[in-house]
């Protein structure tokens, strides 16, 4: 056995590269789950074609996943990757410009085939051509190797190929010092029912890291210690799985049946499965026949005493606006996830933006405003849409949730809440018949009585039409309109009374602000900490409330000389603070289905300070 | 744990049950339709069938889309749901998904139910939830002010068809048994005492149960279904589906509707040729025969089917969603939010 | 025959009120034909509930028809009459605010039972109880001198009373000296096939006329002489005529087949009904299912070739905004047309309002950006839409077309233009295969060529998904898909290179600027004239396009004190303006389903000067 | 007023026809589909067939909605429209509407097509303009990887319905049927002659042509059809629908379906007591027993109807409306916008 050395490492950042067959994503969550156990911080990032499993070896059939990981606080899943498993060809050509230079590559040699070469457009093979000489190349013939730990098993080659995924893994672990028992215990778990399969990934991980252990070609390993986390119990989680149980949450804290009316499309469709799992919770979800059966029947279920919930993205938010206007007139609570994806139209379904805020302040016919909340990180997800649900429920009205394809699918360590600790926010339905009117507001918050079917005495009618103040009945009187409209739209400026006020990360008054909002939090807190360390001025400040807004915000942007809003997007929060307080806020826009990387951020503050 | 909802059913489960008039189903609003308008009789149908129900009144629900048929909840002294134009069905799936205790109606028209509506109509059907609707058919947009709807028969002149329309008109009880539906049934305003048994069996199916009403539209569209509804035109215009009767119909009960191979043709029970023994025998159980009869609706020389085209037995979608919970609590208890929070991979950091 | 005296008036004020069976738009209808003809320049203002025909005598059921006409300029339907002819009781309830102290009411005392003044809610009956002191009432038992003016006809009661809307209306010719001959031509075509319901109706008329004639009731006779207008021939138009005329034009103009894929909804419905009255001119118009299909249906006639069109109000616009997402992605000519009603959701369906400009700007996932266009005028819909389908064409772009229930409704005198000199707008369709590539744009524009099914050698393929910069094929690559947005985006700016610039009315530097857009134009016209008269330093700019705005709007806002923004909304162009030029505008707000009243606006004015 | 539209197609008319290969109608675009996918087999029967139809390529347009079906579009070297989710069938409305010349066809999923689509389908269908619809029904949502359709049989296990699916499947042929569809067909993607020759027949047919292709998602529904299109089971699962010939089916040809009273049965034809002149006898034309035929799709211990199940005429929406405008310019003069403007009460300020 060869001489292997230790070398200890503060983070680093992996991209296993494959086609949408070999499967990568598997591959990715794996490792993530046993580096989380590990008690790393870290950060993740899958990335696959729109296409379910385009044909072998093409580029835009590649399918990738990386993780940054650390002892270090990780805010990013890395600008770039220190190291690239390349499964075949197309996986290299698309992911190298992702590799730091001098970072390594593991290559599986098989899949550098004449043809799959053609495939991914290389005139010669770049492992023959010194074309990668910057970095440091390992070549593994991965498939032939799975297959020799196979030979006895006599496994179809479609199933011995589909194992090698595990070989690529076993070589990892081994490389990160990374036990193999979790993914051991997954391995088993899920493939009970099939134990020739079982066996077949057992053995090709343990293959892989034997490989590594024992051959030349891997001389050193790496040790990624445990990141400083706050103490406690922690688990790894991504966006919408946080969603989904934030969801969960809300309901058993509100005393109501959680009811989910959803209609599926990427990057949503795992809150929809996430929740049907939950059955002995008493979910009820419901797939629609479209997205606008999804959110009337979520109006429905709260009408008649559910938490309603409905989840998309952004096409699917575009047939629900008229009838989240019907929810604003009618006043019943509903939270309305949006996992946001590329756009316009069905654009880039499965690449992440943030091109639907406005749609979200804006986007109804008539009045209709109503509250905006969205998560900064894909644990945040939890807290964020179990307020936007408290909210929904105190103020009677629907509340929009941002979320996006980034945050939905990446996960990241989270530090599991004290549920026992979260607030109660079960809502008082009305009983007494006695001075019942179904416009008639609580004085605090303007919501009105909440009163389901069922309740002897308090049969009353609902509806789209124009409602008279305090009886609800259909009314078209003029000054009584506007009343309604002022209401309506007063009720949700009060939730500015109660929330909390916005927190500046770092000096109160400075030189640059950087503000933000969704899933852009981890890249401007890097840069935004770069800076400071190196002594600059910046500020962080980073919006969960979008509608209403934070009553000191405007106070804190003034505080500073310069105001940044970096966005996925052309510039929408941009506009709202800009419209609201005339601050010469500029924007930092990027709108490549991709999150931005910390260093874009970064230099952009580096030429205004430069100015 | 038991939900705030829950706790409200069972208080008020021990309510000992109402006695009602049909006044007890009147709100106080003012009804707003057109005088002589066919959504009078039927909502007053309505109130009269609501007492015999057993229902308590709280436990209602109506939920309509727009038109003037669906200002119908309005009119009703239950709870009650206006929604937006097509989506009373929608909704009415969320009431009654979330809500199996309550007794769930759509109200919808022709454009309400059919044309933007559609969709949710024949899924609603197929899915087969406990909730009953009454589609008001006067083959028209009243509340529009009078445009052609998926009813109008071809070639109607209307504001939006001045040249007449071009498309053949749905015939709701086809597409209601296309759809899979288990109760499909007809009905027509001018016939209070059917409507009133037509009501009452739809309310007693378990299922969706499909009901179409012929309703005059006095202002944009007098006297679409006079034929069948007038006096003098009414029995040689229509035969009335009863169930395991032979289909007989005229003044003088002396023609009935015969299976010529598949194809219904209408004998004369006066010439000797036929008797009442050769004619077709209504059977609300039979899909097959449902089909039959729904497709005799836009032929000529054939008289108007009016009744219970079909009334069949399917599981019931709400009930299978419950069953499928009780089936998930008793099998991995019931779900403890704390405990799936720490459930799987987690670590400790001190 | 009583001795009677003219009196000569500048401009005047009716009000044509009654149950909503009582024929009052058409009254209202003939009047202003008449009083077009006879070269008054007016403005109307329809105004009926949302019930076809609620129940006889209630408040809700009142429908009213007020003209304002006089030798003057007419900008507004006028802020209160001068006269109100009032059926019955609940009429007059509902219409004596807005009633002029000391003006005429003319009632019809039959009208005045105990029934309908219980219905109407009046304790005692006005008429005796002297609570219309201040005003000159003239009643008239016009129920029972119609049925004199019919007794030998023997028609049905109910034919009887559908006539005497014609009594009042031959009253008011009278008082008015408009001649009977415009509606006495009109009743003669209109009830050709029903020749005692013509006899009665032409009775009737004159039986008024000589009542008011010779009767001691009326001792004055007004005379309203014609407007100073433009000279030229004029017609009297609505806004959705003009609109419908103008979708026509345009056709015409780019030789294109104009289709309208639509769907009824109160507004807009009237655009539909006038458009499929013309199968002559080729119009091809489609009554859809739903607002979907009328949208997507005329998607695909664009993409087939022919100029598609929809029509809609709020509601609908909601479910057509993910097909507009398609449209701005397929690049495609296509007019949206928004007949703005109260809202949100159903809201106040036949009541007029301005609340839809930041869905029309902003209602749509993704970056989606589309130019947006208001009419300012009934009249001036005629135009406006012509513009938007011409740059729909250049562009290849959907463009939002918004009017509102006010302008769709109303009507004014229309300086007929002529159709020889409107410009051409024909797009050039690509036929030449030699180097055709979809998405290649022109330089100027950035138009991508139309090319339409039916040209050989053409055959190529569009849809949703993000395309490839001049391929148009699929394409998921990070600097394609921002590239593609910036040159989407970039498209709509250009536009602002052609569209002509702002232009202040008044002086171009001052107080107080009133920004508006719309049919607020005349209110604000009237208000910024009276206060020009009192010799303050107001002016006005009135925006037809809100997206791109004229590239002069900014210099020309920094040359002001102030600027105010009233709109019929909570302040939706206030908010572009603040945030795209940092400007501390104000808005004047009101949301009563009713237009401004020129009052109003003047008021406010006076309180900005004042400070 | 000749428009630039009529020029191109005046023009175009006169180029003369081109013989084409399979070949000229594969487009410049990598097949994005998964290995061994359905949509393969359904892409190769279309290039096939296309050549046959004698239609120039350039008036070709298919349009699809979103799904893994409705990538289709890109594949074929004609004018394609990949439009949004369920509202192919609008689209094509439009297109067909505004040019009658062009052969148009409809791509569409069974969630495409029948879950968000599915009331612009039934609306297309009841108007009959002359669009070919094809569905590609793979029971399932193939694009977003896996949830049940409005087709998966109920009990579904999928990602959304983990506890199986409640809902009851749509019967796609007696949808259309319910809607007054006027060609309705089923084939299948594993009998490429079958396929073929139905798209002819469905191409050849004047009015909206309904073709259900079950296909194979051998990612997430591997199989689903198996019983329907292998070799094994095939004869014993499957009646072909011949018109004018006796339903007979089985390895044997032994078995043949007969109407007992009008609900269809399968009898032996070995046993003596039936022959095939008992037999249920095939007519295309006849609605009512279209309706019988399509209603035997779920039955237990029936085989699968596959085939034509109806084709009868009725006018073509597109056609009757050139017909309106024909008429109108006939009756009222080629429209004149100028004499338009100046029509009705005008008046002249000097
Ligand atoms: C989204 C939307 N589209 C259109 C309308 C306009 N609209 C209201 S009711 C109606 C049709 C009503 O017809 P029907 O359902 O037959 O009801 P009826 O008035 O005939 O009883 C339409 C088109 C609307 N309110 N909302
Ligand atoms: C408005 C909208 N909702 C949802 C989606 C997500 N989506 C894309 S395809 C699809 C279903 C596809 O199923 P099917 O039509 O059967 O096509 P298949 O992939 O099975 O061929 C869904 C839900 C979308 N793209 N757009
Ligand atoms: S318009 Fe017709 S349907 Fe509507 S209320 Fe009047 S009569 Fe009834
Ligand atoms: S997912 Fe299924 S339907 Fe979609 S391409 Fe793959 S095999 Fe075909
Ligand atoms: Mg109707
Ligand atoms: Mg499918």
């Amino acid at each position: 056995m060869a001489e292997k050395t230790t070398k200890n490492l503060e983070e680093v950042t992996i991209r296993f590269a494959g086609d949408s067959g070999d499967g990568m994503q598997l591959t990715g969550t794996q490792f993530t789950n046993t580096t989380a156990i590990l008690g790393n911080d870290l950060s993740t990032l899958p990335d696959y074609p729109a296409e379910i499993r385009a044909p072998a070896g093409t580029l835009f059939g590649v399918s990738g996943f990386q993780i940054h990981f650390g002892s270090t606080e990780i805010n990013t899943p890395g600008d770039q990757c220190d190291v690239l498993v390349a499964m075949n060809p197309a996986a290299l050509k698309v992911n190298l410009q992702s590799l730091v230079d001098g970072g390594s590559i593991i290559v599986n040699t098989d899949g550098f085939s004449d043809k799959n070469l053609k495939l991914a457009g290389y005139a010669s093979n770049p492992l023959k051509d010194g074309s990668l000489q910057k970095y440091q190349v390992y070549e593994v013939d991965i498939t032939k190797l799975t297959a020799l730990a196979l030979q006895d098993l006599n496994l179809s080659s479609k199933h011995v190929d589909r194992s090698k995924n595990f070989f690529a893994l076993g070589m990892m672990y081994w490389m990160y010092n990374r036990p193999m028992e979790p993914t051991i215990d997954w391995i088993t778990k899920k493939f009970k029912d099939k134990p020739e399969i079982m066996e077949a990934n057992l053995r090709v991980l343990k293959a892989g890291w034997n490989y590594a252990e024992t051959t030349e070609i891997f001389s050193v390993r790496y040790q990624v210690g445990p990141a400083r986390l706050a103490p406690g119990k922690y688990r790894n989680i991504t966006g919408n799985q946080a969603t989904a149980w934030g969801l969960m949450a809300a309901a058993a804290k509100a005393k109501l049946d959680l009811f989910l009316g959803s209609y599926p499309i990427t990057p949503a469709s795992d809150i929809l499965h996430e929740l049907s799992l939950y059955k002995n919770f008493g979910v009820k979800t419901f797939q629609a026949e479209d997205e606008i059966a999804g959110i009337t029947s979520a109006i429905g279920a709260s009408f008649a005493g559910a938490l309603g919930v409905t989840t998309t993205s952004g096409p699917g938010v575009a047939l629900k606006t008229e009838a989240m206007g019907l929810a604003v007139m009618v006043e019943l609570p509903l939270v309305i996830c949006n996992i946001q994806r590329g756009g316009p139209s069905t654009g880039l379904p499965t690449k992440t933006e943030q091109a639907d805020l406005l749609q979200a302040l804006y986007g109804r016919n008539g009045e209709a405003p109503i509250p905006v909340l969205a998560a900064a990180t894909p644990a945040d997800c939890f807290e964020t849409v179990f307020e936007s649900a408290r909210l929904a429920i105190k103020y009677m009205t629907p509340v929009m949730f941002l979320s996006d394809g980034y945050l939905g699918n990446g996960s990241e360590p989270w530090l599991i809440p004290d549920f026992d600790k979260m607030p109660d926010i079960s809502p008082k339905f009305r009983t007494n018949p006695e001075g019942f009117l179904p416009y008639l507001r609580d004085e605090k918050t303007l919501a009105r009585p909440w009163a389901i079917p069922g309740t002897p005495g308090l049969e009353h009618r609902i509806g789209g039409l124009e409602k008279q103040h305090l009886t609800g009945n259909v009314n078209y009187e003029p000054a009584n309109h506007e009343l309604m409209v002022k209401l309506r739209a007063e009720k949700i400026e009060r939730i500015a009374n109660e929330i909390p006020l916005a927190k500046v990360d770092g000096d109160e008054k400075g030189d640059v602000l950087v503000v933000g909002w969704g899933g852009t939090y981890g890249a401007i807190r890097s840069a935004v900490m770069r800076h400071r360390e190196r002594g600059n001025s910046v500020s962080q400040l980073h919006l969960r409330y979008l509608n209403p807004l934070p009553k000191n915000l405007g106070e804190i942007l003034y505080n500073f000389k310069h105001v940044l809003i970096p966005e996925l997007n052309l510039g929408q929060l941009l506009k709202v603070l800009r419209a609201k307080y005339l601050v010469p806020a500029v924007g930092l826009n990027k709108v490549q289905g991709l999150p931005f990387k910390a260093i874009e951020i970064e230099k952009k503050i580096d030429e205004i300070l430069k100015g | 744990m038991n939900t705030l909802v829950q706790e409200i059913i069972e208080q008020t489960a021990k309510a000992e049950p109402q006695k009602y008039s049909a006044k007890d189903f009147q709100s106080d609003q003012d009804v707003r339709w057109c005088p002589g308008c066919g959504d009078y009789s039927i909502l007053a149908q309505t109130q009269r069938v609501m007492p015999d129900l057993g229902i308590p009144r709280h436990k209602m629900v109506f939920i309509s889309g727009i038109g003037c048929s669906s200002r119908f909840p309005y009119y009703m002294n239950t709870y009650g749901f206006h929604g937006i134009h097509g989506r009373a069905t929608a909704i009415a799936s969320g009431v009654k998904m979330a809500r199996p205790d309550l007794s769930v109606w759509v109200v919808t028209g022709d454009g309400d139910g059919l044309s933007i509506g559609g969709n949710h109509l024949i899924h609603l059907l197929r899915r087969n939830l406990d909730v009953k609707i009454l589609l008001f058919n006067n083959q028209i947009y009243g509340l529009t002010k009078g445009q052609y709807s998926p009813t109008s028969e071809k070639g109607k002149i209307t504001k939006s068809t001045p040249y007449g329309s071009l498309d053949y008109p749905f015939n709701p009880a086809a597409l209601a048994l296309g759809s899979s539906a288990t109760f499909v049934a007809r009905t027509m305003d001018r016939d209070p005492k059917h409507m009133q048994t037509i009501l009452k069996r739809a309310a007693d199916h378990k299922g969706t149960a499909f009901v179409e009403i012929y309703q005059n539209c006095n202002v944009f569209n007098d006297g679409a279904f006079f034929q069948f509804t007038e006096k003098d035109t009414k029995d040689e215009s229509v035969v009335f589906l009863e169930h395991g009767k032979p289909l007989v119909f005229g003044k003088e009960r002396d023609k009935g509707i015969r299976l010529n191979g598949f194809s219904p043709e209408v004998v004369s029970l006066k010439d000797g040729r036929y008797s009442v023994n050769d004619l077709l025998v209504h059977n609300e159980q039979d899909t097959t025969l449902s089909f039959i009869l729904a497709d005799m609706t836009y032929k000529p020389n054939l008289p108007r089917p009016i009744g219970i085209f079909l009334a069949t037995l399917r599981p019931v979608y709400e009930m299978e969603m419950e069953r499928q919970i009780a089936f998930a609590k008793e099998k991995r208890g019931e779900g403890d939010m704390k405990k799936l929070l720490h459930s799987g991979d987690t670590w400790v950091v001190q």
